[in-house]
């Protein structure tokens, strides 16, 4: 029997290496695999407390974290194909134009 | 793997006779050695590497292509003590595995850094996508009745007979998700009709253009695997798998269940090859209009039915 | 034996997981994160979810990120071209964001600390028997409204895709 | 077959129509239209005309037939049910509002039906069916309310059926709100009866009202209050005093309406209501002397505004006023048996009335005003013909409906035991007044030379067949209706009847009076035709006064309209609107656009910074619960 806090602590270095990753990177596409990487580490840790605590909510909560993450990715690689085409580029920093 | 082989020579001598020529036959009695020649060839080719090609998953596109094909045999039960490991999910399972397969292709088709096989390999992974939707909800219908994710459990559901003599398999009861089932798997293996993705008069070969050799046998071997995977998943959801007449002493009654097993996949097996030795190929825009608007709504309406007369027995 | 699993699926998914940052082509970012997505899944199995682990292997490495690859693919994309920064105003938030992640990651090894690690007594694995019977009673609401989510997001795709409407 | 079984089809089959009128009025053609508008009431007046025959065959002890339908409303200890009764005040009135209706529905289709709204004034009518019958047949006054509601919704959107005309949607909205105020007394009465007895069931209330104590003459006990309440509603629905004031400009209407709504039935409804509530009403004579005393007086007072008003609707709209004051009289009297019968009479003659004015008005294109008119006895044969019957009837002249129930009416009267001579005596009075202004109208508008010009109207022309066929059936009842034993049928206990002698001398002075009425009126316009004009000289003041209808209008408008007008200009809309709540929204406004003009330089337009707001913001979210 694995103890909860290594999972625990595996979800959470994932998570960083995700953070990591959001901030580090400038491809927009490398942005969305990080957001990934976050969602399965939080996937993760609930699936690690649902067992701990035998219940099945934990479960189910992955299930939507996974149809959001289908949204995500659909919806966010719409807007890479429509950033792509009107800029040449994925560089999340070249596209600032919506601010003040 | 040498049932693999002796797939390809099984289609090639049959679709000669369709056509009628000969087919190979010269080694060895009716051309039974025909596959050892190809493997032997298939080794002893030069490795061609295209100049641009992104080498490292030029080489991994094959393995990656054939090792989830190989690996979803680990959970088909050929007979009733015949499987390798069964887990209570072992269909998904399978879809799971089959579902990775995409990405040899689509690697392979990269990775060869040339029009073709990018094309096929785009085509290929659209139309996967596409018929896995399809696929993957034909099936529910058998689940609802069957109750069970496991396969074994599947095919033990289904033993027995109505009124004597009509086996009690699936395919009665579920038609219409039989049909469907039938044509998304003839799709997901890019088989005639729905080899668009490596459709000679287009594409060339499609994907694997640019490969020879091992690689390309490992290709050739991944998509036998996969039909014969689906086949055998088509067997175990709607004909009873392994169920069959039991006679004759212990040992034969022993064997007749992988027996009856075998022989309906060769029936499926032999349907591919009728199918593609007779029905002309369709046009990509058909293909994705078929699947999407065709076989995913009568799936879908499948379901519904059978979850109403499942919730109203 | 299970131990063994786990820090070989455990080391498989952080390993992985820092290549889809150190790769400079996206093409192989995606890939490694399928290794992480099959690893983390392979976890799943350890911790008796058998389902939500198939589930999360046709769901993302089977759909989600055969999307990622397609539209590399699609758009043909080169390698990310080194050196090019975007700003040099954002070198701040690397000054604060590495320490904040630190901070985070260490406020969350505190929280497990003081997690209790009481094992409970009821063993549960979870079936899709299971799941469904919990999907579709306590959670049905929710359940449906993902399907609305899921329908806006197919259309938003849908718009922002296209070229012109 | 039992038609108490169907009773339920009879409100249900109108709001068919007025569904499928209203919906698909729009496709469908004009005969279309008119067959499903007349048809669904047709089939209400056969259900109901086969329950009725068949109600009267019961034996006493089956009687009322009740049936209830679904529990309507359950809420603790309240209870009302979906429910219809069926007794003998009810078969009558269903009789009377699907008999009349009918007809006015074939009217319709002949008046109407040159107008764009076709669809939409047969969807309306339709609904007003549904709501009147749902009023007459309900078994508890919380039903009843609503139907009390709904004919009021009804008569406000028939009133301002052609709302491109200011005056037609003032006078809907006059209608509304003064309605309101009386509707406001009927709920008051309806909580305070459930207060009091436990339940809005008609039947429940009667015995449990029967156990109460009577309550004398100037004591305002409960029961008093609850039908002092209901008579506030009652004189908004029924235009009694104080709330009279919308009914002479619901004449903006179309001229079925005014028949339909504003004459035969909807106005009835409260003196229904009180003629239903009769066993409350036994129990509070102080309640029953207001109920004379107004009727009474807006008897009178309606009646001599009618004397010098010169447009036909606006006379019989003070007529109908007038008359129901009769009607209150009656109840007030405690005869409320009389009370009903001159209700279904005046249902009648009032219909005719309302009709033959309508017929008068198209065929004189639109002009009301009867002092443009003159001579239309040979233009308009049949017209004329049911007009005079009409006249006849309501004046009260001896044979026909009017004569028997008016008698009826101040006989109860006088015998009633407080003020009964005095009432009697403004009721006399009133019927003088009555005589006198229907031939008045009568001959300015049959009689005499055309005071018309052709400019003014083209081609006087008797009015189409689907018009004067319900005329023909109107007047038939207006002179048979009297013959039908209608108090006796009511079965109400009438007052100890006064002695022969008496009574011939009560119905010998009725007749006096009308004959007065009709001779006066032939004096002064036919005989001696310039002694109006002399006498209004001679009497400015009083002449003035009535022209202008005692100044009421104005009265309300100096007394309640114009100090809410102020109010809300002065302080609701200038200190409490603007100051204080465009105060708060501006000022809230304000503040957000200042923090915002803050807060925006965060707003870099780089994803990055963007992450590093929501990080910093989840390690604040960490460390709060950490702490």
């Amino acid at each position: 029997m694995i103890p909860l806090h290594w999972y625990l602590i595996l979800a959470a270095v994932l998570f960083l290496i995700g953070v990591l990753g959001f901030f580090l990177k400038r491809n927009i596409i490398t942005l969305l695999l990080s957001v990934e990487i976050m969602l399965n580490a939080v996937n993760l840790t609930f699936v690690a407390f649902s067992s701990q605590h035998g219940l099945i909510s934990g479960q189910i909560f992955v299930f939507f974290v996974l149809v959001v993450a289908a949204a995500e990715a659909a919806v966010g690689l719409a807007l890479v194909i429509a950033m792509f085409r009107n800029r040449e580029s994925l560089n999340v920093d070249r596209s600032n134009l919506l601010k003040w | 793997m040498t049932a693999l082989a002796y797939t390809t020579l099984l289609e090639r001598r049959v679709i000669a006779f369709v056509q009628m020529r000969p087919g190979p036959n010269r080694v060895g009695p009716m051309g039974l050695l025909q596959p050892l020649a190809d493997g032997l060839k298939f080794l002893l080719k030069e490795q061609v590497v295209p100049t641009n090609a992104n080498v490292l998953l030029y080489y991994a596109a094959p393995i990656v292509s054939l090792v989830p094909a190989i690996l979803s045999f680990s959970v088909i039960p050929f007979g009733p003590d015949l499987k390798m490991s069964d887990v209570s999910v072992s269909l998904l399972f399978v879809f799971a595995i089959t579902s990775l397969g995409v990405y040899g292709i689509v690697l392979g088709g990269w990775a060869s850094n040339s029009k073709y096989p990018l094309m096929g390999a785009m085509r290929a992974s659209a139309q996967m996508l596409s018929y896995e939707l399809s696929l993957t909800l034909s099936v529910v219908g058998v689940l609802m009745i069957g109750h069970t994710l496991s396969l074994a459990e599947l095919v033990t559901s289904q033993q027995g007979t109505w009124f004597g003599f009509i086996p009690r398999w699936n395919i009665f009861l579920q038609p219409v998700a039989f049909i469907v089932y039938i044509v998304s798997a003839v799709a997901e293996t890019n088989r005639l009709p729905f080899d668009l993705a490596e459709s000679e008069q287009e594409l060339v070969a499609g994907w694997h253009t640019e490969y020879s050799g091992m690689k390309f046998a490992m290709f050739f071997l991944a998509e036998y695997a996969n039909m014969v995977t689906v086949s055998s998943i088509a067997t175990i959801l709607f004909l009873g798998g392994w169920n069959g007449p039991s006679f004759g002493p212990w040992w034969l009654q022993m064997a007749l269940p992988t027996v009856w097993f075998i022989s309906k996949i060769f029936c499926f097996i032999f349907a591919y090859i009728m199918v593609r030795a007779t029905v002309p190929r369709i046009r990509y825009d058909q293909l994705m209009q078929f699947g999407w608007k065709v076989l995913l709504p009568l799936a879908v309406a499948n379901i519904l039915i059978t979850s109403l007369v499942v919730a109203l027995s | 034996m299970i131990q063994i699993l786990f820090f070989l699926f455990a080391a498989l998914a952080v390993g992985a997981a820092i290549n889809v940052l150190a790769q400079k082509h996206v093409l192989y970012s995606s890939l490694a994160l399928i290794v992480m997505l099959t690893a983390v899944s392979a976890l799943f199995i350890l911790l008796q979810a058998e389902f939500l682990a198939v589930i999360n292997v046709i769901v993302y490495a089977g759909a989600i990120m055969v999307l990622f690859v397609f539209v590399i693919m699609l758009l043909n994309l080169p390698a990310d071209p080194a050196g090019e920064d975007g700003s040099d105003r954002l070198r701040w938030l690397k000054l604060i964001g590495i320490p904040l992640g630190i901070f985070l990651l260490l406020m969350v090894g505190a929280t497990v600390w003081n997690v209790s690690n009481s094992t409970n007594a009821t063993q549960m694995t979870g079936t899709a028997q299971a799941i469904g019977q919990s999907l579709f009673t306590d959670y049905l609401l929710p359940f449906e409204l993902t399907s609305l989510l899921i329908l806006i997001a197919l259309m938003g795709a849908v718009v922002f895709a296209k070229k012109d409407l | 077959m039992d038609f108490s079984n169907w009773l339920w089809l009879i409100p249900i089959s109108p709001l068919l129509g007025a569904v499928i009128n209203g919906i698909l009025g729009s496709r469908l053609s004009k005969s279309v239209i008119g067959i499903i508008g007349a048809g669904t009431v047709a089939l209400s007046f056969v259900i109901s005309l086969g329950a009725f025959l068949q109600m009267l065959q019961e034996p006493a002890s089956a009687m009322p037939i009740i049936r209830n339908y679904f529990v309507w409303i359950q809420a603790g200890e309240f209870h009302a049910n979906f429910g219809f009764l069926l007794d003998h005040l009810s078969g009558l009135m269903i009789l009377i509002v699907t008999g009349v209706g009918f007809l006015i529905h074939v009217y319709s289709t002949g008046y109407m039906h040159d107008d764009s709204g076709f669809y939409r004034f047969f969807a309306y009518l339709n609904l007003f069916m549904f709501s009147m019958l749902t009023l007459v047949l309900a078994n508890n006054y919380l039903l009843m309310f609503v139907g009390w509601e709904g004919v009021g919704l009804c008569s406000y959107l028939l009133i301002g059926f052609w709302f491109g005309k200011k005056s037609a949607t003032d006078a809907g909205k006059k209608a509304f709100i003064v309605n309101r105020v009386g509707d406001f007394g009927f709920i008051l009465a309806t909580m305070l009866i459930f207060w009091t007895f436990k339940s809005v069931d008609y039947g429940q209330v009667f015995a449990a009202a029967a156990s109460f104590p009577l309550e004398p003459l100037g004591m305002i006990g409960t029961v008093t209050a609850i039908c002092l309440l209901m008579f506030v509603g009652a004189t908004g629905k029924s235009a009694q005093i104080p709330l009279y004031v919308w009914l002479p400009d619901a004449m903006e209407g179309p001229t079925p309406v005014s028949a339909l709504i504003h004459a035969a039935t909807m106005v009835t409804a409260g003196v229904y209501m009180i003629a239903r509530s009769a066993s409350l009403f036994d129990r509070a004579p102080g309640a029953l002397l207001v109920v004379a005393c107004v009727g009474a007086a807006t008897a009178i007072f309606a009646a001599s505004i009618a004397l010098v008003q010169t447009d036909i609707k606006k006379v019989l709209a003070y007529s109908t006023v007038s008359q129901l004051g009769y009607m209150f009289l009656a109840c007030g009297a405690g005869a409320y048996a009389a009370g009903v019968f001159h209700l279904m009479t005046h249902a009648f003659f009032k219909a005719l009335l309302f009709l033959g004015a309508g017929s008068v008005i198209h065929g004189m294109g639109g002009i009301q005003d009867i002092q443009k008119m003159g001579g239309l006895r040979y233009k308009m044969p049949w017209t004329f013909r049911t007009f005079l019957v009409g006249t006849l009837a309501i004046a009260g002249i001896p044979g026909l409906a009017g004569f028997f129930s008016k008698d009826m009416i101040l006989a109860a009267v006088w015998e009633s035991p407080n003020f009964g001579h005095i009432l009697w005596a403004v009721g006399l009075l009133t019927a003088g007044f009555t005589s006198f202004y229907m031939f008045r109208l009568l001959i300015l508008t049959f009689f005499g030379e055309a005071r018309y010009t052709h400019e003014d109207v083209h081609h006087v022309h008797e009015s189409p067949a689907s018009m004067l066929i319900p005329l023909v059936i109107l007047a038939i009842g207006s002179i048979g209706g009297g013959y039908l034993n209608i108090p006796g049928y009511l079965g109400f206990e009438s007052a100890e009847a006064a002695s022969a002698s008496v009574e011939h001398l009560l119905m010998g002075a009725s007749i006096a009076a009308a004959l007065t009425g009709l001779a006066v009126a032939w004096l002064f316009y036919v005989a001696r035709p310039e002694w109006p004009a002399r006498i209004a000289s001679g009497a400015d003041a009083l002449y003035s006064i009535l022209t202008h209808k005692f100044y009421i209008d104005e009265v309300y408008d100096a007394v309640i309209v114009l100090p809410l007008l102020v109010t809300s200009r002065e302080f609701l809309w200038k200190v409490v609107d603007t100051l204080m709540i465009d105060g708060t929204v501006n000022g809230i406004g304000q503040l957000i656009r200042s923090s915002a003009d803050g807060l925006r330089h965060m707003q870099s337009g780089y994803v990055r910074t963007y992450a590093a707001w929501i990080l910093a913001g989840g390690v604040l979210v960490v460390a709060w619960f950490l702490r």
